[in-house]
């Protein structure tokens, strides 16, 4: 390592480097397709596959033991989140049943530097998180419905994703399992 | 505290430039535009063995009895100009410096949001609103 | 010394301040005796400039001294000097006038008066530091033998005193040789001392130049003198120099306090080392000034250190940059001209001056400077690069304002600076000396020394301004920059135009190291000063010159396209410069300056403005062009500054351009042209064509379609308003190039953002390539050229090729007819110019005139070709329509403006015959010999309803397609005509089609007459203009035939045709169907018509069957599938046979309407056929051995049986087979009934069917036998012979692959005589192919009556 | 690292996504979301070096310092034949590791690679150094960047 780049914090230039990289497919998908829409779509599905992959990652190194009820899960979503981009989302807002919750971003790493422009408004910029906790819940056979309640580059003052359970999948033992 | 916050772009054209007063912005536009020649020059300099400093700060291009003219360059060669009121003593040259890089990392930001297509114009709220906070000195 | 305090004295009242700095003073200068040089008396013409510059040549002259040393002495030269500047002589004593030479020319002993007045007021009032004068008197050619008038003697006496001291000597010994001969024409007054020169105008002053030496030289030694007396003082007599505005501070200090001493005897080194350099002792200045720095630093005399400090930079400067002389004489012409181009070549020399020096430099000095050269071309790129073309163009403006010497002088200073550079090399330089970068430190340090006194603003300015000068030519930017930007500090009270000057000053020097920005933004500054509001007297010219000149500065040239081209720059300073300029030249009253600039900002910054700036620029625009509007030409500045045109290419926004073709009726097409004598024409068009299609693979601006000379030619354009007002173009035609194009003007108004479309017309006059370069504008009264090359951002191409050929002549077209009111939807209908509508019924005929007029007043119509089609087929629109082409081709050529007119002959064909009923089909099918009066009853009832009610009921009944393919072919199209006629009349028909069915119902025919017509040049080369005529024809139902049967006739060589005929016109119809046979038909109404028709021979039908089997053999050649089978071929024959001798002649009765109806196509049955055809069978019946006549009356007896002998002869080309001979008796109760089963009363001995397997052709068969009667009575015998088929249709089938593979089989005896072998595979085929699978009945008619009598 | 995983996870996602749609511009799209990583990212990165002297001192950031925070670890090689050729040679390329070794896989080498040749053609340009990058993979994870400066 030299001089220079001990300067530099690795921690943050990966996020930086993930941030940038981001911004720069996002642009691209806007130029890709006309409608916006599409893109929110296409982010969630990029989204979502991260989401299959990543869990993995994520059993393997915390050997966790399957979750029983939403709540858990909803803890392994933050440790994830901490993991990964380390930032730490507060879990709130529970429903009654206690089914649905929300996470509540004060920073959002993807969104650093962003600024959407007006015509953009329909734009959801960061659809991959939602994409990703679908993908990586659906691996360990939950169903989940995930949506952006508020978020930051709309001018909201945090971001707040909604995580609701749908159902439990019966399916082939999910990697990681036992 | 600052008159005016120019940023310049690679091929000298303008990319943002902000001033206290807008009665003048003009004649600081007027100001920063001569300025550009001693940037050049000194830019320059680095490379051909001059003494000069490698540092990005460029330090006093001129000074007139109203105004100090102060540069600094990125290394994507991005001019920053700074000018402050002559009359403002109090103002050390550190403190000239420190606010360049705060610009410079303000700059960073804003050329890093996807939207923004390097070489045009900047207009960005954000940034209009910390370069204020910059400009009044109080970061 | 006294006189050095006398003289402080003396100006003691003078403002202690200098007036106003010298800018062009340089270091060097102070190592320079100071002369002034005037030019004085009224008039101060050119020829005196040879004079001026003899006299600047001499700047350095060589002397040695006393030690024999050799002094280089310098001399400069200025035009005016402030006289309190000398007071300043003390401080610096380069700043004394120490010689005066005047120049002036008179005509007469007055004017020399007035000019050795001059001289001497001049003397005295410099007279406290001058040495030395000379006067020099240009006078006239010829001798003026005006005398001098006594001169006022009055003149200043002691200014005469001190002249006296000092040159008297001079006068004498010099005076002498000077030109007698004017001297003796004209005498100076007696109180003029000063040594003169006298020459006449045209001399070339050959002497001048020597003269000013020994001038300078006298100089020289006065001032030497003074510098050893100076040297000579005792240091501690010698008394205070001052500065003059310190007189003050020291009135009754103690002079003899020990600072005090120390300040006067360094202060008089200072001066001692000044008097040396001047007197060319550079060295020992350089250690002078050292010490008198040391002296006056330790009493702290700051204004004197920075004076000893200066002095050590020019020393330096002297020994290290000798060539700035040069620059100097360089420079001189270089301040005249506008600075713009200087840096560069200034740059250039710059470095090899520094190059020069590099030697004296330390080494890290010498790549110091290297890097400066380095450095000094990239400044020169970043400044001038982007825009060095906005440079050249500012060029043009400086070399025509300057002329040429500046470039020569350039290279002379170069070279001359080079030889310099050696002399350095040879010469040791003093050890003392300082060293280039040592320099710009002393000249700070003085420069603060100086700034401690308010009063020494001005000495500080000069001293940074000779500063700057040598960091120029030591390349140093940086420092440059910072000098002149400490001038600006430097608060100095000056007047405006001062502060001008001084701005100028600083722009120029900024040019000079390439600074375009700076120089740009001072020079603005400059500009802006000269007409601030409060000055007095602003200079809008000043103003106007600098701001154009600081154009270069901004990136910005006076050429719209080169501003958009490299689009770099500041917008909003550009914008704001171009605005200030038009000002500028408002306010000179320049209003088409101001307009062109105008124009020029809305055309260059229009992307750069709000869209508000945008409408309130045009507004102002308009504002301006209402004083002078703007054209596209380019304007010529008093200094030859050439403003290029501006164009509002985009005002109004051209989206698209389009140019049209010619409208179709006019378009030229080729023509192939068979003239022999068109020999030298002919290869024109080929070529041309050739030529084209190189054209179009390489250029995709080349127009594919052609233009015709003289015809109005048209280009739309799509144009957009981008203003938020209404914008009225007016003006506004095609920009043309290559042929000659008359193009029209055209009036727009352009609502706000509204796309709209404009087409453009124009006419081509000559013929060949015409480049349509794009358009002119006339609006915000600016007139502008808008080329397609230059509308950006638009991938326009640069321009259109059009082809022009020759002029066509041109027709107009009329007809006797009435126009349509319909469309006409055939294709190409756009050629359509008129058109012809017609109603007939059927089988009336009409004829139409049509008249051609050629329109064009030169061209004939020599070729004029003409062809029909329609939406029938062929052979019936030959029917229709008859054109005497022979006639017409008579008529031609057309003479101009002559016209002919020709006939087409209409005939309102169709087809008046219906189909057979199903009815009677079926009963032939059955093979029943039982049609006629029923069938035709029953189907006339059911046509008063509606004929064709029933029809597709008869469409669909298969044995008719069996019948007859073809039929059943049309029939198909037939049905769905019924369903729409729509169709009917769109489908080109297709077989026996439309025409054919639709008789029943009205039908529309459309057609064209389509006339291709050339004339001239463009007939040789191969065009011509195509047109049409479109006839609408309605053809109305009038006699139908319903219905139609065949009955045997009394005569056996006749049949009888009867014909439903039903009248379907609204009126009453009287009909002829024989000759002299009418009958009158209601309308609505049928009859039923019997015609007797001749059979149709034997000979026919053979030869009709000869005719088939070519035609089969042909198919089969081709390998065709469908064999035609004979009744085709017979039926065909019959149908042919009877609609060529049957005509049915109608009248509308009361009308003058007839037609006629022809019944071709009819369609008939086999049965029907054979009655139609001549039996094939003859019979011979005998009764009791006497043979049966026609209607011959047989008597017999009853009980008594009698012999019945048939006998049957084939009289038909081929055998015929299985034939079935049938007696039947009947009795005919004559109502329809007739009795068959006789049993009882009557017996037939032997059978009454015999078989027959084959009749051989010419053969005979007999078949005899008895009858017995019973009981008396009328009976009737019916004689019939059927031949019935047996062969399978497969077997057809093989029979046809059998005839098609037998090669032999080729003409019809061959046939024969195959047949008449045994083979039965060939019977067969040869069944198969005549008289394939059909019942044919004949019958011997009429029945032969038997009448029974009782035995007697 | 496991902010690693997620950049992997991202690139491996984005090289789907240029491929996933019509193939001929594909690996362009590719390379250029790459140049406008590189080009925003050096603006970073390079805040706190001071001013480069030249094109070798850019390059040598570049592919030292740049490199290694980006790839996690150093270039294995770095040549020129000083006439505006650089060669990075890796032996273990980020983007490769995760490919199992194998003639099938190496025809699929480009994808892996179009995004890293924009990053640093990206980062260059931003440093006012126009380049051609190009990379050779020959044996799963090696990895050899060519890049061409392209003067004037």
């Amino acid at each position: 390592m030299s001089r220079q780049a001990l300067r530099l914090d690795a921690k943050k230039v990966n996020s930086e480097f993930l941030t940038l990289t981001y911004g720069a497919l996002v642009t691209q998908m806007l130029r890709d397709f006309e409608n916006v829409e599409d893109v929110n779509k296409q982010l969630e599905r990029i989204g979502y596959n991260m989401g299959m992959r990543l869990i993995e990652d994520f059993l393997a190194r915390t050997s966790a033991p399957r979750c029983l009820e939403m709540r858990e899960t909803a803890d392994r979503i933050q440790q994830a989140f901490r993991m990964y981009l380390n930032i730490q989302p507060t879990i709130s807002n529970w429903s009654a049943a206690s089914d649905e919750f929300s996470l509540l971003f004060d920073t959002n790493p993807l969104t650093e530097f962003v600024e959407l422009p007006a015509d953009l408004s329909n734009l959801r910029y960061s659809a991959i998180l939602s994409g990703c906790i679908r993908g990586a819940l659906e691996m360990v056979q939950l169903e989940v419905q995930c949506w952006f309640v508020q978020d930051q580059l709309k001018g909201d003052n945090v971001t707040e994703l909604r995580v609701k359970f749908v159902r439990r999948l019966e399916e082939a033992i999910p990697a990681g399992e036992d | 505290m600052a008159f005016c916050i120019a940023i310049i772009g690679k091929d000298n054209a303008p990319l943002y430039l902000v001033t206290s007063d807008v009665e003048k912005e003009l004649d600081l536009q007027y100001r920063v535009h001569a300025a550009l020649d001693v940037v050049e020059e000194k830019c320059q300099l680095l490379g051909k063995g001059a003494p000069e400093t490698k540092e990005l700060y460029l330090g006093l291009l001129y000074s007139t009895e109203t105004h100090k003219i102060y540069g600094f360059v990125t290394n994507s060669k991005i001019k920053f100009i700074i000018v402050i009121d002559s009359s403002n003593v109090a103002l050390r040259e550190n403190e000239v410096r420190a606010m360049f890089r705060n610009l410079h990392i303000l700059w960073n930001d804003a050329v890093c949001n996807p939207f923004y297509i390097p070489g045009e114009q900047l207009n960005s709220k954000k940034f209009d609103r910390a370069v204020q906070k910059l400009m009044s000195g109080n970061v | 010394m006294r006189a050095a305090v006398g003289l402080m004295l003396s100006h003691g009242s003078v403002e202690p301040v200098m007036s106003r700095p010298d800018y062009e003073q340089t270091a060097l200068h102070h190592g320079c005796l100071l002369v002034l040089l005037r030019g004085v008396g009224p008039s101060k013409p050119r020829t005196l400039q040879r004079a001026f510059e003899k006299v600047r040549r001499v700047n350095n002259i060589k002397v040695n001294d006393s030690s024999g040393a050799t002094r280089s002495v310098w001399v400069r030269y200025i035009h005016d000097h402030p006289v309190e500047h000398n007071d300043w002589g003390d401080f610096q004593s380069h700043r004394r006038v120490l010689g005066l030479i005047t120049i002036g020319k008179f005509e007469n002993q007055t004017e020399l008066n007035e000019l050795c007045r001059q001289h001497e007021s001049l003397k005295v009032r410099y007279g406290s530091t001058l040495y030395e004068t000379r006067a020099i008197f240009v006078g006239p050619e010829a001798d003026a033998s005006n005398h001098t008038d006594g001169v006022d003697g009055t003149v200043n006496a002691h200014a005469q005193q001190q002249e006296l001291e000092t040159i008297g000597e001079h006068c004498n010994d010099v005076s002498t040789p000077t030109k007698p001969r004017l001297q003796d024409e004209y005498t100076t007054p007696s109180n003029f001392k000063a040594q003169a020169f006298f020459y006449r105008e045209q001399d070339s002053c050959a002497d001048l130049e020597p003269r000013i030496c020994d001038f300078v030289n006298a100089l020289f030694w006065v001032l030497e003198s003074r510098r050893l007396e100076r040297a000579r003082e005792k240091p501690d007599k010698v008394s205070l120099l001052l500065a003059p505005f310190e007189k003050r501070d020291f009135v009754g200090l103690d002079m003899e306090s020990r600072n005090n001493r120390k300040r006067c005897v360094g202060r008089v080194m200072k001066n001692l080392a000044d008097l040396s350099l001047q007197a060319g002792l550079v060295e020992d200045s350089l250690s002078l000034y050292h010490n008198a720095n040391e002296t006056l630093r330790s009493v702290g005399d700051s204004l004197w250190v920075g004076a000893c400090e200066e002095g050590l930079c020019s020393a330096s400067a002297m020994l290290l940059y000798p060539q700035l002389h040069e620059m100097e004489t360089l420079h001189r012409n270089a301040s005249l001209q506008e600075a713009g181009t200087s840096p560069l070549r200034n740059m250039s020399e710059k470095w090899r001056a520094s190059d020069a020096t590099k030697k004296v430099n330390t080494p890290d000095a010498n790549n110091i400077s290297n890097n400066m050269l380095n450095n000094v071309a990239d400044t020169r790129i970043t400044s001038n690069s982007s825009s060095c073309s906005s440079v050249s163009s500012i060029l043009t403006t400086n070399s025509s304002a300057s002329g040429t010497p500046t470039t020569s002088s350039s290279s002379t200073s170069t070279i001359s600076a080079a030889t310099f550079g050696h002399q350095q090399r040879n010469g040791e330089l003093p050890g003392n000396i300082l060293k280039a970068e040592e320099i710009t430190n002393y000249y700070r340090k003085a420069i603060i020394n100086y700034s401690k006194y308010r009063h020494a603003a001005i000495i500080e300015t000069e001293a940074a301004l000779k500063a700057t000068r040598v960091c120029i030519e030591q390349n140093r930017p940086l420092d440059v920059a910072m000098f002149l930007q400490n001038i600006l500090y430097i608060n100095l009270s000056m007047t405006e135009a001062e502060r001008v000057k001084r701005f100028e000053i600083i722009t120029e020097l900024y040019q000079q190291i390439g600074y375009q920005r700076k120089a740009a933004f001072f020079q603005r500054l400059a500009a802006l000063k000269h007409v601030q509001q409060g000055s007095q007297a602003p200079d809008w010219n000043q103003s106007y010159r600098l701001m154009l000149c600081s154009f270069t500065g901004y990136l910005l040239s006076l050429d719209p396209l080169e501003v958009l081209e490299n689009a770099a720059g500041w917008p909003a300073l550009q914008i704001d410069l171009v605005q200030s300029l038009i000002t500028a030249a408002r306010r000179l009253g320049h209003s088409a300056l101001a307009t062109r600039h105008m124009t020029f900002l809305l055309q260059t910054q229009w992307d750069n403005m709000s869209s508000t700036e945008q409408s309130e620029m045009a507004v102002q625009l308009q504002n301006l062009s209402a004083q002078c509007e703007g054209s596209p030409v380019p304007l010529v500045l008093e200094n030859g500054t050439v403003i290029p045109p501006a164009n509002l290419t985009d005002l109004p926004y051209c989206m698209e351009l389009q140019v049209k073709d010619l409208p179709a009726h006019l378009r030229p097409q080729r023509i192939k042209i068979a003239k022999a004598d068109s020999g030298p024409f002919l290869f024109t068009p080929i070529h041309l064509n050739s030529l084209d299609r190189r054209d179009k693979k390489k250029e995709k601006n080349k127009i594919a379609f052609h233009w015709v000379q003289n015809d109005l030619s048209e280009v739309s354009v799509r144009l957009r308003n981008p203003l938020p007002f209404e914008l009225i173009i007016t003006d506004m035609r095609l920009l043309t190039n290559g042929v000659v194009f008359e193009s029209l003007p055209q009036t727009i108004i352009l609502q706000p953002h509204v796309p709209t479309n404009v087409s453009l017309h124009g006419t081509p006059i000559e013929t060949g390539q015409l480049d349509l370069q794009g358009y002119s504008t006339h609006t915000l009264g600016v007139k502008s050229n808008c080329r397609l090359k230059h509308m950006r951002g638009r991938s326009f191409p640069p321009n259109f090729l059009v082809d022009v050929i020759p002029a066509l002549p041109r027709i107009d077209v009329k007809t006797s007819l009435p126009q349509t009111a319909t469309f006409s939807n055939m294709n190409s209908a756009d050629i359509v110019v008129t058109s012809a509508s017609l109603t007939l019924y059927n089988g009336e005929s009409a004829s139409c005139t049509i008249t051609i007029t050629n329109e064009s007043s030169t061209l004939q119509v020599e070729h004029f070709e003409l062809n029909i089609n329609s939406n029938v087929d062929q052979e019936v629109q030959k029917k229709i329509f008859r054109i005497d082409e022979k006639d017409l081709q008579d008529k031609l050529p057309i003479a101009p403006l002559a016209s002919i007119s020709f006939v087409v002959h209409i005939y309102a064909e169709a087809d008046f015959v219906c189909p057979i009923p199903a009815a009677s089909l079926h009963s032939t099918a059955a093979g029943g010999g039982e049609y006629g009066p029923s069938s035709l009853t029953h189907y006339s009832s059911n046509l008063s309803t509606s004929g064709h009610a029933s029809l597709p009921s008869r469409v669909s009944s298969p044995q008719h397609r069996r019948i007859d393919p073809q039929c059943a072919s049309f029939r198909s199209t037939m049905s769905a005509a019924q369903h729409s006629l729509a169709t009917l009349s769109l489908q080109p028909a297709s077989g026996t089609g439309p025409p054919s069915i639709g008789s029943q119902y009205t039908q529309h025919i459309e057609a064209q007459l389509r006339i291709k017509y050339s004339g001239g040049e463009a007939l040789t080369a191969g065009y011509c203009r195509q047109c049409a005529v479109s006839f609408n024809l309605e053809l109305l139902p009038s006699a139908q035939i319903t219905s139609w049967d065949v009955l045997p006739a009394e005569i056996a060589s006749q049949f009888y045709l009867v014909l439903d005929i039903s009248n379907l016109t609204a009126q009453e119809m009287s009909l002829n169907y024989t000759h002299n046979k009418n009958i009158l038909i209601e309308a609505k109404e049928s009859c039923r018509v019997p015609i007797p028709v001749d059979r149709c021979s034997l000979e026919q039908v053979c030869a009709a069957r000869a005719a088939e089997y070519a035609e089969n053999m042909e198919r089969e050649l081709c390998f065709r599938t469908q064999l035609l089978s004979f009744s085709d071929a017979l039926s065909k024959l019959c149908s042919t046979h009877i609609a060529e001798r049957v005509k049915i002649n109608w009248l509308l009765t009361g009308t003058d309407i007839q037609g006629i109806a022809s019944l071709r196509g009819i369609v008939l049955t086999q049965a029907m056929i054979d009655l139609t055809t001549v039996s094939p069978l003859q019979w011979f019946i005998s009764f009791q051995d006497t043979p049966v006549q026609q209607h011959g009356e047989v008597v017999c007896v009853v009980g008594q049986h009698s012999m019945l002998s048939i006998k049957l002869c084939n009289q038909s080309l081929q055998p015929l087979t299985n034939l079935e001979l049938t007696i039947k008796f009947y009795q005919d109760y004559l109502n329809g009934i007739e009795n068959y089963n006789l049993e009882t009363r009557v017996a037939i001995s032997g059978p009454n069917i015999i078989s027959i397997p084959i009749l051989e052709k010419h053969e005979q068969t007999q078949h005899i036998c008895s009858v017995i009667f019973f009981t008396p009575g009328r009976f009737k015998t019916s004689i019939e012979c059927v031949s019935r088929p047996q062969i399978s249709t497969n077997a057809t089938n093989d029979a046809a692959l059998l005839t098609r593979s037998c090669p032999g089989a080729t003409n019809l005896g061959q046939l024969e005589t195959l047949a008449s072998s045994q083979q039965p595979h060939l019977n067969i085929m040869l069944e198969s192919s005549y008289d394939e699978q059909q019942t044919h009945v004949w019958k011997f008619i009429p029945p032969i009556e038997v009448t029974v009598v009782e035995q007697q | 690292m496991s902010e690693e995983i997620v950049f992997d996870c991202l690139h491996a996602e984005i090289v789907n996504y240029c491929l996933g749609n019509n193939k001929e511009h594909d690996l362009a799209t590719l390379e250029y979301i790459g140049f406008t990583t590189g080009y925003r990212l050096i603006e970073r990165l390079t805040r706190d070096s001071s001013r480069f002297k030249d094109e070798l001192e850019t390059m040598k950031f570049i592919c030292t310092d740049f490199w290694t925070l980006i790839y996690k670890k150093q270039v294995d090689n770095l040549r020129t034949n000083n006439h505006g050729m650089y060669v990075v040679q890796d032996k273990a390329f980020r983007f490769l590791t995760r490919i199992s070794p194998g003639a099938k896989q190496l025809e699929h080498a480009p994808k892996f690679v179009a995004f890293t040749c924009g990053l640093v053609r990206g980062a260059l340009s931003n440093l006012g150094i126009n380049s051609t990058v190009t990379a050779d993979v020959q044996s799963i994870p090696a990895c050899r960047f060519h890049i061409e400066v392209n003067r004037n």
